[in-house]
């Protein structure tokens, strides 16, 4: 394999790895390039990512690794904690049972699930997604959960009325008749919460900003073309 | 998942020399085009035959059609609907064509029936170009891989939190409500913090989640209160309770963080 | 900011997201830096990428995305053990028209392609190729369904405009017959001959009644060969 294209190749792994790679499955999916070549390559990587780049070749325990540079971790930072918060799989489930089903029981939704929910119910009662509301007459006096205004503006409602009718998710129904003999895979559970996802415009309080004549790049950019 | 309303036909070469030889028990094993419906069918059908969408409706095509439904019903296996109304319609087009018709709206109507047919197989037919254009295209996790992206410390469950500022506003409300109970009886006491720690543990056991105003609820003695306000704050500190408020100003609600069964949870659940 | 500067801590946020980000989004992380500044240095890392690189700067999804070039995809394919996802002609085929026609309800759906379609939105849905869109106003205020980033991502477009012309295929319609139908997905089943009864489950009609005596039959069980 010509050395150029072993380098381009090898970029492509390494970037779509994301996490560190060994040499070894390096050469197993390079096929029949040699590993001496395959090190070779990657040192000379290394030395080519290092001049400020975005992209920082790096030797790690588990083997090579695309990395971003340290210099730029505090942009990184701010960039990914920017990012709003997604909600996993097991949280829009136990979301969307909370939904239809309110006022219901951690039991009542362990039973749905078929799999303990404390923690995914602590995780929505930290983002105020769910609330107690009180206790169910029941032996225990269990606490019962619903879904809170956060909710609503979350996901768009109007009101709880808005949200899509349960009729039209037959299995969910069969899933509570049926009262989780297994693990019931609520796809339709995924509908309810889909429709709610956040506008991926959102915000843009930087438009503002970077029209703003202070903005001090705007006069070094004549400079910059010049070299 | 298949559609349910998928069938598989039909049609090319009826193979009736290749039954299987063997008796009894024997399993054959078929490979069979797979149709998305009537429409997906009669395109395949017109392809076969050499014909124009337009020529939709030609008795060729009907007869191979109502073929496959016999062939289907021939093996008693169920038909989705949507075959059979297809099927009604082809005859319907079928018999004004056929049948004398004294009424000239008849024959229109016969016309109309057919136009639709073929605007529909001819709509349907872009649609699924357009389909097979966009399985063309360049596909992420198929021809084209991202970067699975570098995460940081998750620090968005913070804001989420009650705050200080949050648990001394509802100090407040428990006090003043405590004033109208016991009005002007102030005695302070020095009553260790230590000492109440415990207490407040027991209260949020007990309960698995307690509400903070509940923890304060039977008591009358402002000394008695501030002291377990600052037990449960050195709690919160400590990572040993967790403070949550349902909504801006909703109720702060106590838990244990650790050790408690709600902790197993939490590593199971998530 | 320096340009170079710029363009390296451009590839670290790119990098680092994996997912497409958005020009303002960009332009919050780079606080002071005009979005003009942003535009023209991704345009200009776009091209510096396109140089038999391992890594492309694409528009996707309204945003910027680093990505493999398509030419590594069976390296990257193979470091990954992973399946490529899966469309089958029916969910390519209805998420065209959702994605053409949308907002769109599923009796919509379902009389352009003139059968049952709950089980292919079903699965569009939980892909996240396809959402939830609101409720149409009319008679039983039926749900509408639109796409999702996440498609104009996985199908690399830039936006819903960049979908090609519908009229377009009126055209090509002769053609694509030909290559639609030269190679029909096959459905592969086996059957006792003693009896066509139908699976036990129901759950999955189409396998029960792909069996026809007409179709080629290719070839008897082995096992009874032995006997």
């Amino acid at each position: 394999m010509e050395e150029e294209r072993l380098k381009a190749i090898l970029e492509s792994l390494l970037f779509a790895a994301g996490e560190p790679v060994s040499l070894a499955r390096l050469a197993v999916v390079l096929d029949n390039v040699p590993k001496e070549a395959i090190r070779k390559a990657l040192n000379e990587m290394a030395l080519a990512y290092a001049g400020g780049r975005g992209i920082a070749l790096e030797q790690v325990a588990g083997g090579y690794q695309l990395r971003t540079p340290k210099e730029h971790a505090l942009y990184v930072r701010k960039l990914l904690a920017a990012k709003p918060p997604r909600l996993s799989r097991s949280l829009l489930e136990t979301l969307a049972i909370v939904a239809y089903r309110q006022p219901i029981t951690r039991p009542e939704i362990e039973q749905l699930r078929g799999v303990d929910s404390g923690g995914v119910l602590e995780t929505l009662l930290e983002r105020r997604l769910i609330k107690i509301a009180g206790r169910k007459e029941a032996p225990g006096r269990p606490m019962v959960y619903a879904t809170t205004a956060e909710f609503l503006e979350a996901f768009s409602l109007k009101d709880l009325e808005s949200l899509p009718d349960l009729s039209e998710f037959r299995e969910l129904q069969n899933a509570v008749e049926e009262s989780a003999e297994s693990t019931p895979e609520q796809l339709e559970l995924e509908q309810s919460t889909e429709s709610a996802e956040p506008s991926p415009t959102g915000d843009d309080p930087s438009a503002s900003q970077a029209d703003t004549p202070e903005s001090p790049v705007e006069s070094n950019r004549g400079e910059d073309e010049s070299n | 998942q298949k559609d349910p309303a998928q069938v598989a036909p039909p049609l090319d070469g009826v193979t009736e020399g290749e039954q299987p030889e063997k008796s009894g028990e024997a399993l054959r094993r078929f490979r069979l085009p797979i149709f998305e419906g009537p429409l997906d069918l009669l395109l395949h059908l017109i392809k076969r035959n050499e014909l124009d969408p337009q020529e939709v409706a030609t008795s060729i095509i009907t007869d191979q059609y109502l073929q496959y439904l016999q062939l289907l019903d021939s093996l008693n296996l169920d038909l989705a609907g949507e075959y059979l109304v297809m099927a009604a319609t082809l005859l319907l087009i079928k018999s004004y064509s056929l049948l004398p018709h004294p009424g000239v709206a008849d024959t229109e109507d016969g016309e109309e029936l057919k136009r639709d047919l073929v605007e529909r197989l001819l709509e349907y037919q872009r649609y699924r170009e357009a389909g097979a254009k966009l399985g063309e295209r360049p596909m992420l996790g198929r021809d084209v891989f991202a970067a699975p992206g570098e995460t940081v410390e998750p620090s968005e469950t913070v804001e989420y939190r009650a705050s200080l500022f949050d648990l001394v506003e509802a100090l407040r409300e428990v006090l003043k409500r405590l004033s109208g109970k016991a009005p002007r009886q102030i005695v302070l006491r020095d009553i260790p913090v230590a000492e109440r720690m415990p207490v407040v543990l027991e209260a949020i056991d007990r309960a698995e989640r307690v509400e903070f105003a509940a923890l304060f609820e039977d008591l009358t003695d402002h000394s008695l209160v501030i002291a377990t306000f600052l037990a449960l704050l050195e709690l919160i500190r400590r990572g040993q309770v967790l403070a949550l408020q349902q909504g801006r100003l909703g109720p702060i609600v106590l838990s244990r963080k650790s050790p408690s069964a709600d902790q197993n949870s939490l590593a199971k659940g998530e």
